[in-house]
């Protein structure tokens, strides 16, 4: 089967730091890639240049859209358009509609990823399908006794639960997390790590994570890309990663 | 011209045309001086019938508040100054009158808050409004729904009174037109070289207006001049310097403006100070006879030497003069006493407007032998002659518009005469005949 | 999820029939200028309701909704006075009126937001009101427009016909906004970065609630100048937007029926005001800035919350 | 055919119109460049400078020209007080609330500060018999010395801006806060302190507008709402947040009024407006403003 999305000499520099150094990615069909590297390692911008927030200096970022052409090059495409092609991204800060109801959450993704938002005879709870849609989200997330509660009000867990949620009703072909554990405590990780493992067998999309706890990153993905300074410094299975001598010296180094 | 001795008979015989001799008119003045020989004292009335109990309530609006405010506070003082006399005097046939008030200041509920005075609080005949586009919106309300009288004490637009004849809108308050046609045979009489004639004035209907009618008699009376385009500027405009320079530049014989209030005032320094009346020969103001206008100009600002300062107003408080007309002199040290200031003819106009309601209800009075109607009293008021501060004023009946003296006066300085600001003197009187279009008639295209 | 009757909203629909019940019930216990006062009420109610589509649902602060206010009034005076129209011809040209102007304005300040958004706004009102101001041979210049008629003669006449009218536009808007539209608006509102990579088109949706809102409050303003019978600049100074912000935070933004509470208690508040003392501006301004700190969720706003509490309190 | 001293006059004239504007359109926009808010308030400001400044020359020192120079510093040092107990006990409170509070307080600010000129000072335009200097001719016409004191004043001033945010340590700061508040928070940048002074900056900007102004241009209830509206402009077309846009905004709109005036006065009141649009249509975020790119 052919890679969902690849990214080809990926290049960002600011100034002069070489954030994304010719980096060359690839993504299967529903596998879980997990993207680490110590901190400045460029992580989150080549996230952002495989999300269109950012423009990449060169290279390409191929979606599979399937019939003859294969591949489009979406490089320097806004995030919206991308989205459009099934790339979806969740955000580091929880990017939600905080004054509005979790469930209401869902049903604006929902009619925003039907296209709905035109049937302005309709009320906007009262369209079965985006409610099945909904209803279906709040359970896959846990979410359904918070589902009339504020979005704002909501933990910061529970928040960037729900901005995943958001992510997922433009039924991706990808999805991107990223750091979804970041800033949760250590009793709210498990919640994150269960529900990457229950989107794989729930959803047929890969998903790229980029995680800074390595325990949850081996734990959760089949196979672990490793970034350090702007370049891909190794490639494998979590056990291939973890003994990986290169990646021990730039990554636990100073741990040893 | 004429001086002020004839000027005073002029007034008579304008009202001697209209059946009031010279005589007569003092005769009413100093009846309405002495109320008791007309109206039956509270100790009479009492036993007559057809008085409703209660107090006579009177409404009025103005500007309270706002850049104009002072115009309201002075109304205002002039008219609790004139129900102080009716009530002492024994009120309106035994009813003592009331007064209530609402601020013009809130354009967005000029018509409501008329409505309300009279809806809500009982008022049972209006005085006041300030701004002419106030009065005429308040037009279509008073004469259909409310239908009590309006005695307008200073908007001053012909349309008010000169395009229709309304049923229940008087105004006791001389309009513009009249002081811009004396003005006009003012310049044909004085100043028989000029030539160019230039006008600045406030960009709304009062500027445009008087411009139109000062322009146009003036080329009636005299064919040779030359009229420049006339600069029009927003009402609150506080930095003149470009027109000023620009008139310098176009050198006009005559500047007429209809600038007032404290527009009037700061142009009026600015161009002080930039010398512009050294070269005109005479600037005409219709509004600059306002005390307001005069205490802002300030002594140390009247030109010597120059051009000819000319002002005029709706009243002025020397005039009628003061040791041939007792009833003006009256007034002024009344309201010196009460308020500590000269009256601005904010004060004359809606100090007479009640004197001229207490007039009309007693006349109605005597002939219908009950307290009166709207409708009587509304009659009662067409063709009253009221004496009030401004001499004996003539209410016509054919478009309800107040007649009385028109003056110019020349602008001096205040001091050596023992007053804090500057004045007019060498007033020049008009026969009302001659500068007040018949009823009905006006410069100013309607509607 | 709760599927009860959305009609039995007590925000909504619900609260404004029992409004508009009582309201149609008011001229048999007060004076004919009390039923003029609540007229100007309910028609700057629906004008605050109008600007809460665009501040409260989609996130934009207008600072100049009086020029759609006045140019509603303006355009259906100009319609029955200069050209003789007559009311439906008027209405007509009026809604044109608006149409141009809420397009034209839109496009140029919808490139902003926020602040910014509020002060572009804020100079095209006076931009207007310059214009009107100038345009004396259509508009009067500062007279205005007078001798307006009104539909059905009498005022208490004139009073059923602007609450039936206001029924029938503010149900339309609640309808609206509980609509997949009205959801885009407050998605906007909320965030509008993520409503866009979720594939809102959040320009095109700006751009409508900016037109809906201000035809809304156009509307009111056109049923406004056949009230009072005539029409000056006034109507279109930067201070009556800002009466509007007012009237929408007095009753509350976040709650459908606020706005329109607000605009009615509004004008009782004003009134009263002008009753007490002769400076009613810097008690409207004192009543203004102690809303902001001890209700800024307006009245309407805390009432709710404060049954939400006492509820919660039961629980 | 125009005279060469017309035209200087008429130039002296626009840019001491300029320069008043200038005063009063750079504070405001100092103060939303450095904390996104829209003072309304800014106008009564302008309009207690003027207040104040008739009081110290006429009541107090009865138009004696040293006045002259007193009342702008009375007015600054007022101000300035005035000001920071604003920012402080009003506007501090909602700097995490929604930013239309911010406006409506200003806003209710406006409507208290009208009524409070009316109490202290009444309702009636307060205006001085006469201002300070004489005057000297070119050709016909007469330029009061104090136009030209007025016009280095705002000269002045804008040096001054210009040398406190370019040199200033404070005033670099806040130019970086200004550019992005976090950033400058985290460079450990007091923002407090930085609101206190541009708040202070502001409003003493507005003081001496005031101040020098009302000698020649009367002070009287409600000319703060006059003023308001036509900065707003100014610094829309310079672009808000910007001093040197209010600077250009400012003296694009001294002559375009000027020329209007001397011209086709019946355009004037529009015509800065008409400017506004035009600068939009070419350039929404104004001659010197920064696009602001929306994200949350």
């Amino acid at each position: 089967m052919k890679p969902v999305l690849i990214g080809k000499g990926l290049k960002k520099y600011f100034g002069n730091v070489r954030a994304v150094d010719g980096v060359f990615i690839q993504i299967n069909p529903g596998e879980v890639v997990g993207l680490i590297g110590p901190n400045g390692a460029g992580k989150t911008t080549l996230l952002n240049l495989l999300s269109g927030v950012l423009k990449p200096d060169s290279g390409e970022v191929l979606v599979y859209v399937g019939g003859k052409k294969e591949y489009i090059n979406v490089a320097g495409w806004n995030p919206a358009k991308i989205t459009g092609l099934g790339v979806a991204r969740a955000f580091q800060i929880p990017n939600i509609f905080e004054n509005m109801t979790v469930i209401d959450n869902l049903r604006a993704a929902i009619i925003a990823s039907k296209k709905l938002y035109g049937k302005t005879l309709r009320f906007y709870d009262r369209i079965n399908d985006v409610e099945r849609e909904a209803e279906k989200l709040l359970k896959l997330f846990g979410l359904i006794e918070k589902a009339e509660s504020i979005a704002g009000g909501l933990g910061h867990g529970e928040r960037k639960i729900l901005d995943i949620a958001l992510a997922l009703t433009v039924k991706p072909k990808i999805l991107m997390l990223d750091e979804p554990t970041a800033g949760l405590s250590a009793a709210e990780k498990p919640l994150i790590i269960d529900l990457i493992r229950k989107l794989k067998n729930e959803i047929n999309a890969a998903i790229l994570v980029v995680e800074h706890d390595l325990d949850v990153v081996f734990t959760v993905s089949e196979r672990v890309v490793v970034m350090h300074e702007g370049k891909i410094l190794a490639e494998g299975t979590p056990e291939e990663i973890k003994s990986d001598i290169r990646v021990r010296e730039a990554y636990f180094g100073e741990v040893l | 011209m004429v001086n002020r001795r004839e000027a005073l008979k002029i007034v008579g015989t304008g009202i001697v045309g209209l059946a009031v001799g010279l005589g007569a008119g003092y005769q009413i003045g100093v009846s309405v001086s002495k109320p008791q020989e007309t109206a039956p004292t509270p100790a009479e009335t009492t036993g007559l019938p057809g008085i409703p109990s209660g107090a006579f309530k009177v409404g009025y609006m103005y500007f309270m508040t706002g850049p104009f405010g002072t115009y309201g506070q002075m109304a205002s003082a002039a008219l609790e100054l004139a129900k102080d006399e009716i009530n002492s005097a024994g009120g309106i046939l035994g009813r003592e009158v009331e007064l209530t008030y609402k601020d013009e200041a809130d354009r967005e509920h000029v018509v409501d808050n008329i409505v309300k005075m009279v809806q809500d609080e009982g008022v049972e005949v209006l005085i006041g409004i300030d701004s002419s586009g106030d009065s005429l919106k308040l037009i279509k309300t008073i004469e259909e729904e409310l239908q009590v009288p309006l005695i307008v004490t200073h908007a001053a637009t012909p349309k008010l009174t000169e395009c229709a004849k309304r049923k229940f809108i008087f105004r006791i308050s001389m309009y513009e037109e009249p002081i811009d046609i004396a003005a006009a045979l003012l310049v044909a009489e004085k100043y028989p070289d000029a030539v160019k004639i230039a006008n600045i004035g406030p960009d709304y209907a009062y500027g445009w207006d008087s411009w139109a009618v000062f322009s146009a008699k003036l080329e009636e009376v005299k064919p040779n001049v030359e009229l420049l385009d006339p600069i029009y500027v927003k009402l609150g405009t506080t930095d003149y310097t470009s027109y000023i320079d620009s008139l310098i530049e176009a050198k006009p014989d005559i500047l007429f403006s209809s600038l007032w209030g404290g527009d009037a005032a700061t142009f009026f320094k600015q161009a002080v100070a930039k010398g512009l009346f050294d070269v005109i020969d005479a600037y005409f103001n219709p509004m600059l006879g306002a005390t307001d206008t005069l205490k802002a100009i300030g002594d140390e600002n009247v030109p010597s030497g120059g051009a000819d300062i000319w002002g005029s107003g709706r009243y002025w408080f020397l005039h009628p003069s003061h040791n041939v007309y007792p009833l003006n002199k009256k007034f002024v040290e009344s309201f010196k006493s009460k308020v500590g200031e000269y009256p601005p003819y904010v004060s004359g106009t809606s100090y007479t407007a009640l004197m001229a309601v207490k007039a009309a209800i007693e006349k109605a009075y005597v002939e219908v032998g009950s307290w009166p109607e709207v409708d009587e009293i509304v009659k009662a008021l067409e063709g009253l002659t009221v004496a009030g501060p401004m001499g004996p004023v003539y209410i016509r009946p054919d478009d309800h518009q107040g007649i009385y003296d028109v003056y110019w006066g020349k602008l001096s300085k205040g001091g050596p005469e023992g007053y804090p600001y500057p004045i007019l003197t060498d007033l020049v009187i008009f026969d009302p005949s001659k500068v007040i279009p018949p009823p009905l008639k006006t410069y100013v295209k309607c509607g | 999820m709760n599927k009860q009757n959305k009609y039995l909203d007590p925000t909504g629909p619900l609260g404004l029939i029992i409004i508009f019940l009582v309201l149609a019930l008011a001229p048999l216990f007060v004076g004919p200028f009390y039923v003029r006062l609540l007229a100007v009420g309910i028609l700057y109610g629906v004008a605050a309701v109008g600007f809460n589509i665009l501040f409260g649902y989609t996130g934009l602060l207008s600072f100049g909704h009086a020029m759609f206010w006045g140019m509603g009034a303006y355009g259906v005076a100009i319609g029955l006075e200069k050209f003789g129209l007559g009311f439906i011809g008027s209405f007509t040209l009026a809604i044109c009126i608006l149409l141009g102007l809420s397009v034209v304005t839109g496009f140029l300040s919808l490139r902003h937001t926020k602040i910014y958004f509020a002060m572009l706004t804020l100079a095209f009102g006076q931009l207007v009101y310059a214009i009107i101001l100038k345009w004396r041979d259509l508009t009067g210049g500062d007279e205005g427009i007078y001798g307006i008629p009104r539909p059905l003669e009498t005022v208490t006449n004139y009073y059923y016909l602007i609450i039936a009218i206001s029924i029938v536009i503010l149900l339309l808007i609640w309808r609206l906004l509980n609509s997949p539209l009205g959801v885009a608006f407050q998605t906007i509102r909320d965030n509008p970065y993520r409503a866009e990579v979720l594939g809102y088109p959040v320009k095109r949706v700006r751009m409508l609630s900016y037109v809906v809102s201000g035809l809304v409050t156009g509307v009111a303003g056109m049923l406004y100048s056949p009230l009072q019978g005539a029409i000056t600049p006034e109507s279109l100074y930067w201070t009556f937007s800002a009466a509007i912000v007012f009237m929408a935070v007095l009753g509350g933004p976040r709650i459908f029926i606020g706005p329109f509470i607000g605009g009615i208690v509004y004008v009782l508040l004003m009134n009263y005001a002008m009753d007490i003392t002769e400076y009613w501006m810097m008690a409207m301004g004192i009543m203004l800035a102690l809303l902001i700190y001890l209700l800024p969720q307006g009245i309407v706003g805390g009432i709710f919350d404060y049954i939400k509490k006492a509820r919660g309190e039961t629980k | 055919m125009m005279s060469i001293d017309y035209i200087i006059v008429q130039i002296i004239n626009a840019l001491f119109y300029a320069s008043i504007l200038f005063l009063i359109s750079s504070g405001l926009s100092l103060i939303y460049g450095i904390m996104r808010i829209l003072n309304l308030a800014h106008g009564a400001f302008y309009m207690l400078g003027a207040y104040i400044g008739y009081t110290v020359v006429m009541l107090y020192l009865s138009g004696a020209d040293c006045a002259f120079i007193f009342s702008p510093i009375i007015a600054i040092i007022m101000l300035q007080a005035i000001g920071v107990g604003i920012e402080r006990g009003l506007i501090k409170p909602l700097y995490k609330k929604p930013e239309e509070l911010q406006l409506l307080v200003t806003f209710a600010l406006v409507l208290i500060f009208d009524d409070l000129v009316k109490i202290a000072w009444g309702a009636e335009y307060k205006s001085f018999t006469k201002i300070a200097g004489g005057s000297l001719k070119i050709g016909n016409y007469t330029i009061p010395i104090y136009f030209i004191g007025i016009i280095l004043t705002g000269f002045i001033v804008a040096i001054f801006l210009w040398w406190f945010f370019s040199k200033t340590l404070i005033g670099r700061q806040m130019k970086a806060s200004a550019y992005n508040a976090e950033v400058a928070a985290a460079l450990g940048v007091n923002t407090d302190k930085i609101f206190i002074v541009s708040f202070a900056i502001g409003s003493a900007l507005a003081g001496l507008a005031g101040a020098i102004a009302a000698p020649i241009l009367t002070a009287y209830p409600g000319m703060g709402t006059e003023a308001i509206v036509l900065s707003f402009a100014v610094i829309v077309i310079g672009g808000m947040g910007s001093i040197a846009g209010a600077l250009t905004g400012a003296i694009i709109a001294g002559f375009a009024r000027t020329i209007m005036a001397a011209t086709y006065p019946i355009l004037e009141v529009a015509l800065i407006y008409i400017v506004m649009v035009i600068v939009l249509l070419v350039k929404p975020s104004g001659l010197f403003g920064r696009e602001e790119v929306e994200r949350r």
